[in-house]
């Protein structure tokens, strides 16, 4: 039943990524895009990720979107101007079916090295989901301390460039 | 097929809508959902290994690959507003002055 | 919440009837509130107010029940009055618009707890519809939805009035979100779980959430006007602003809609307050096992039945201290003047969110020192 | 059988119900009301001026960047978050990590206050 339930959402997701990546209003997308990140979120919460399907809906659902949306909002971007897609060479084509066969290919053949490369050296994983955020965290400020302080940083520099970026050329 | 071998599947897949979109969508307001899109199927599949190896470092992983979608969103979108400023146009078709 | 592996039909009947015991409250609040609101703008400006629509005038020989029939009569009034698509409008999206705000309202109230918990044939139900291990970041998630059925309302409505009423209320509600998020912070520290539950079982033993944090208090009280578009925040559809804001071009039952988003996250945002500073269903210093020993000691039933009566007093008690919070909605909206929209924005990025950040962090070092 | 027993059962009945629920309240008026489109009835309304050009308008630096920075101390909220659920088994050592969060932060808004970037006159 969980799988089936799972499936049906992992198909639902495609589909809509399929329908979002084929539109011509840009708002319609940015409606599909944030619905497929929330049907993401319910597929992280079934494998267990409980914390990051909430942080999924919070930060990309909640916050990225937005910015998305206040974009095609703003930029009055007329429909007609939106030109459907640029299948005009055929090299990009067979390079992007290329991509698809070595990727199916990889993934296929890999299944089987994952179980086997990572023997479950299982750190901490609760099958109780009451602890799911508490070890997560645990696990990231003990291991990845230094990643977390990076994303300090990370964040600073995004923000400076955007501020630059949206003040440059203040003539007026 | 278990949970996570799905969840593997349905990234790659989700991964592949994302390329198409950054390679075939003239318009850059597209190629940028391609690229979340992208990022999603990469949060996904950290999330199904995490499940199916059975420890939790694919979820610490996740928070950290959000963060640089959340970073890449902001000034990435700050760009096409000062793009959109200069020339009035998203489609990267119209911006070939840089040839020459 | 250890909920036993018992038939699966007990448990979804259970979780169905416990949605819509939910639902049944939020859908409640907005009829009672616009009446609440009408009575009490009336007598803070010395006049009557709504005490005319009457039931039955002959049977009652034309009592006017208070002006409570005013909400049923303006629902009925709604559900009957032309709705159509003016010209030019996004269809998909101005029908969407009010059904993401009023849906993702209603989701974040399936968050709250609204009693301790039930034994069925057996079962152990905890009386919660959604039990999450991220507890009330579930509401949190929801209500950062709802920005887009603003925003949405904004750009489908096809004209510029709409369109920059949009925009701005939804900027808004972004601002005040971090606040509200960072606000939320202190409890988590202080309590240690994310678990309305455990909380309120913490708070029942202890003092109340507003003793430990009191600064988060404040500053979730006013991000709770903000979030909600309410006064002093009221710049979506205050009448000396942009016409009526992203509302202009909706009317009849869709316009009723929007309100009754708004009613709805209004009473959740209270319930949340009410679980995480004012011990949510619980009375001051009773727990829930002293509770039902006293209720079975008074009515001499046995627990079985003694239980239904706590949750009653229970679901008692929580509404009423959220109805202390609507009050102050309702109280506040006849009081103070409207902010303008640069007073707005600087009160929520210079002020609420240095207090917030200093907040977390003055916890932080006091815990720091108390525990370790 | 088993997905009920997950706690994401109740969250997807509840949005099913909930959704269904609004559309078919804000969608009965559609079905009860009259139908008598007229002409004016259907103008966007504008105050009575006849509307010139198409509703978009310029851009305005402040909203947006008002999300951009929205999405910044978002991300700031949900890592506080997951320190501040682990605040009793990381110690002294956790609070030193999250302040050296913070302050990197802080020095991030400091430039914003100073840049004037969130100026809404």
């Amino acid at each position: 039943m969980t799988t089936f339930v799972f499936a049906f959402l992992g198909i639902l997701a495609l589909f809509l990524g399929v329908f979002l990546i084929t539109r011509r209003n840009p708002v319609a997308a940015a409606m599909l895009l944030i619905s497929d990140f929330v049907i993401l979120a319910v597929l992280y919460g079934l494998l267990d990720a409980h914390f990051a399907a909430a942080a999924q809906v919070i930060v990309y659902a909640g916050a990225i979107m937005v910015v998305f949306v206040f974009l095609i909002m703003m930029l009055n971007i007329p429909n007609e101007q939106i030109r459907f897609t640029r299948v005009t060479n055929i090299e990009w084509l067979l390079a992007f079916v290329g991509i698809v066969a070595a990727v199916i290919v990889a993934q296929a053949s890999s299944l089987g090295w994952l179980q086997t490369a990572f023997p479950n050296a299982a750190r901490i994983l609760p099958n109780a989901p009451s602890e799911n955020t508490r070890n997560v965290a645990a696990l990231m400020f003990t291991d990845y301390l230094w990643s977390f302080e990076l994303v300090g940083f990370l964040i600073i520099a995004a923000m400076i460039g955007a501020v630059v970026i949206a003040k440059q050329g203040r003539k007026h | 097929m278990s949970l996570p071998e799905l969840g593997l599947l349905f990234s790659v897949l989700l991964f592949l809508i994302g390329l198409f979109a950054v390679m075939f969508r003239s318009n850059i307001l597209f190629q940028m959902m391609g690229i979340e899109l992208l990022l999603n199927a990469a949060n996904l599949a950290f999330v199904s290994a995490s499940k199916m190896v059975g420890n939790l470092d694919g979820q610490v992983v996740v928070f950290f690959v959000m963060t640089i979608a959340a970073c890449e969103a902001a000034v990435g979108l700050a760009l096409v507003v000062a793009l959109y400023r200069e020339r009035s146009t998203t489609e990267t078709d119209d911006l070939t002055l840089l040839r020459g | 919440m250890t909920e036993t592996n018992m038939p699966i039909i007990v448990q979804t009947i259970a979780t169905v009837l416990k949605i819509f015991v939910l639902l049944g409250i939020a859908l409640q609040v907005a009829p009672i509130m616009t009446w609440i609101e009408r009575r009490q703008m009336a007598v803070t400006q010395r006049r009557l107010g709504p005490n005319r629509v009457g039931i039955l005038p002959k049977l009652f020989n034309n009592w006017g029940f208070f002006g409570l029939g005013q909400p049923l009569a303006d629902a009925v009034k709604l559900l009957f009055k032309e709705d159509f698509f003016p010209e030019g409008v996004h269809k998909t999206f101005y029908f969407l618009a009010p059904v993401i705000i009023s849906t993702t309202a209603m989701m974040c109230t399936m968050g709250i707890p609204f009693g301790h918990s039930v034994v069925v044939f057996g079962q152990y139900i905890d009386l919660r519809p959604v039990s999450l291990d991220v507890g009330f970041l579930f509401l949190f998630a929801m209500s950062a939805l709802g920005v887009y059925g603003v925003a949405l309302a904004g750009w489908a409505s096809n004209s510029k009035y709409p369109l920059l009423g949009g925009l701005r209320s939804s900027a808004q509600m972004i601002s005040y979100e971090i606040s509200m998020g960072l606000a939320l912070i202190p409890p988590v520290l202080i309590f240690g779980t994310f678990d309305l539950q455990k909380i309120i079982a913490l708070q029942a033993q202890g003092f109340w959430g507003i003793f430990y944090a009191p600064v988060s208090f404040l500053i979730f009280t006013v991000t709770m006007f903000a979030e909600t578009n309410r006064l002093p925040f009221d710049l979506a559809e205050g009448e000396s602003e942009l016409v009526a804001g992203f509302l202009t071009e909706y009317g009849g039952m869709r316009w009723s809609q929007f309100f009754l988003g708004e009613y709805t996250m209004m009473f959740t945002l209270s319930a949340l307050s009410t679980c995480l500073f004012l011990g949510g269903y619980e009375l001051p210093f009773v727990t829930h096992e002293m509770l039902l020993s006293f209720v079975q000691k008074l009515t001499t039933l046995d627990v079985a039945f003694a239980q239904w009566i706590v949750v009653l007093i229970n679901l008692g008690v929580l509404i009423l201290k959220s109805a202390f919070f609507l009050l102050l909605f309702a109280q506040v909206r006849f009081t103070l003047p409207r902010f303008r929209y640069d007073q707005l924005m600087r009160l929520g990025w210079k002020v609420l969110l240095p207090i917030a950040l200093a907040n977390v962090v003055v916890t932080a070092i006091v815990l720091g020192f108390i525990r370790f | 059988m088993d997905f009920i027993a997950s706690p994401y059962f109740p969250v997807l009945l509840a949005f099913l119900v909930n959704a269904a629920m609004m559309t078919v309240v804000s969608g009965m008026a559609l079905v009860l009301g009259p139908k008598k489109p007229t002409k004016t009835k259907l103008e966007p309304y504008e105050c009575g001026i006849p509307s010139k050009d198409s509703a978009r308008t310029r851009i305005a630096a402040k909203y947006y960047l008002t999300a951009i920075l929205f999405i910044l101390f978002d991300i700031e909220t949900v890592f506080l978050y997951l320190w501040a659920i682990s605040f009793d088994k990381l110690g002294w050592f956790g609070v030193t990590e999250a302040g050296l969060f913070v302050a990197t932060l802080l020095v991030g808004y400091v430039y914003i206050i100073k840049r004037d970037a969130l100026r809404w006159e």
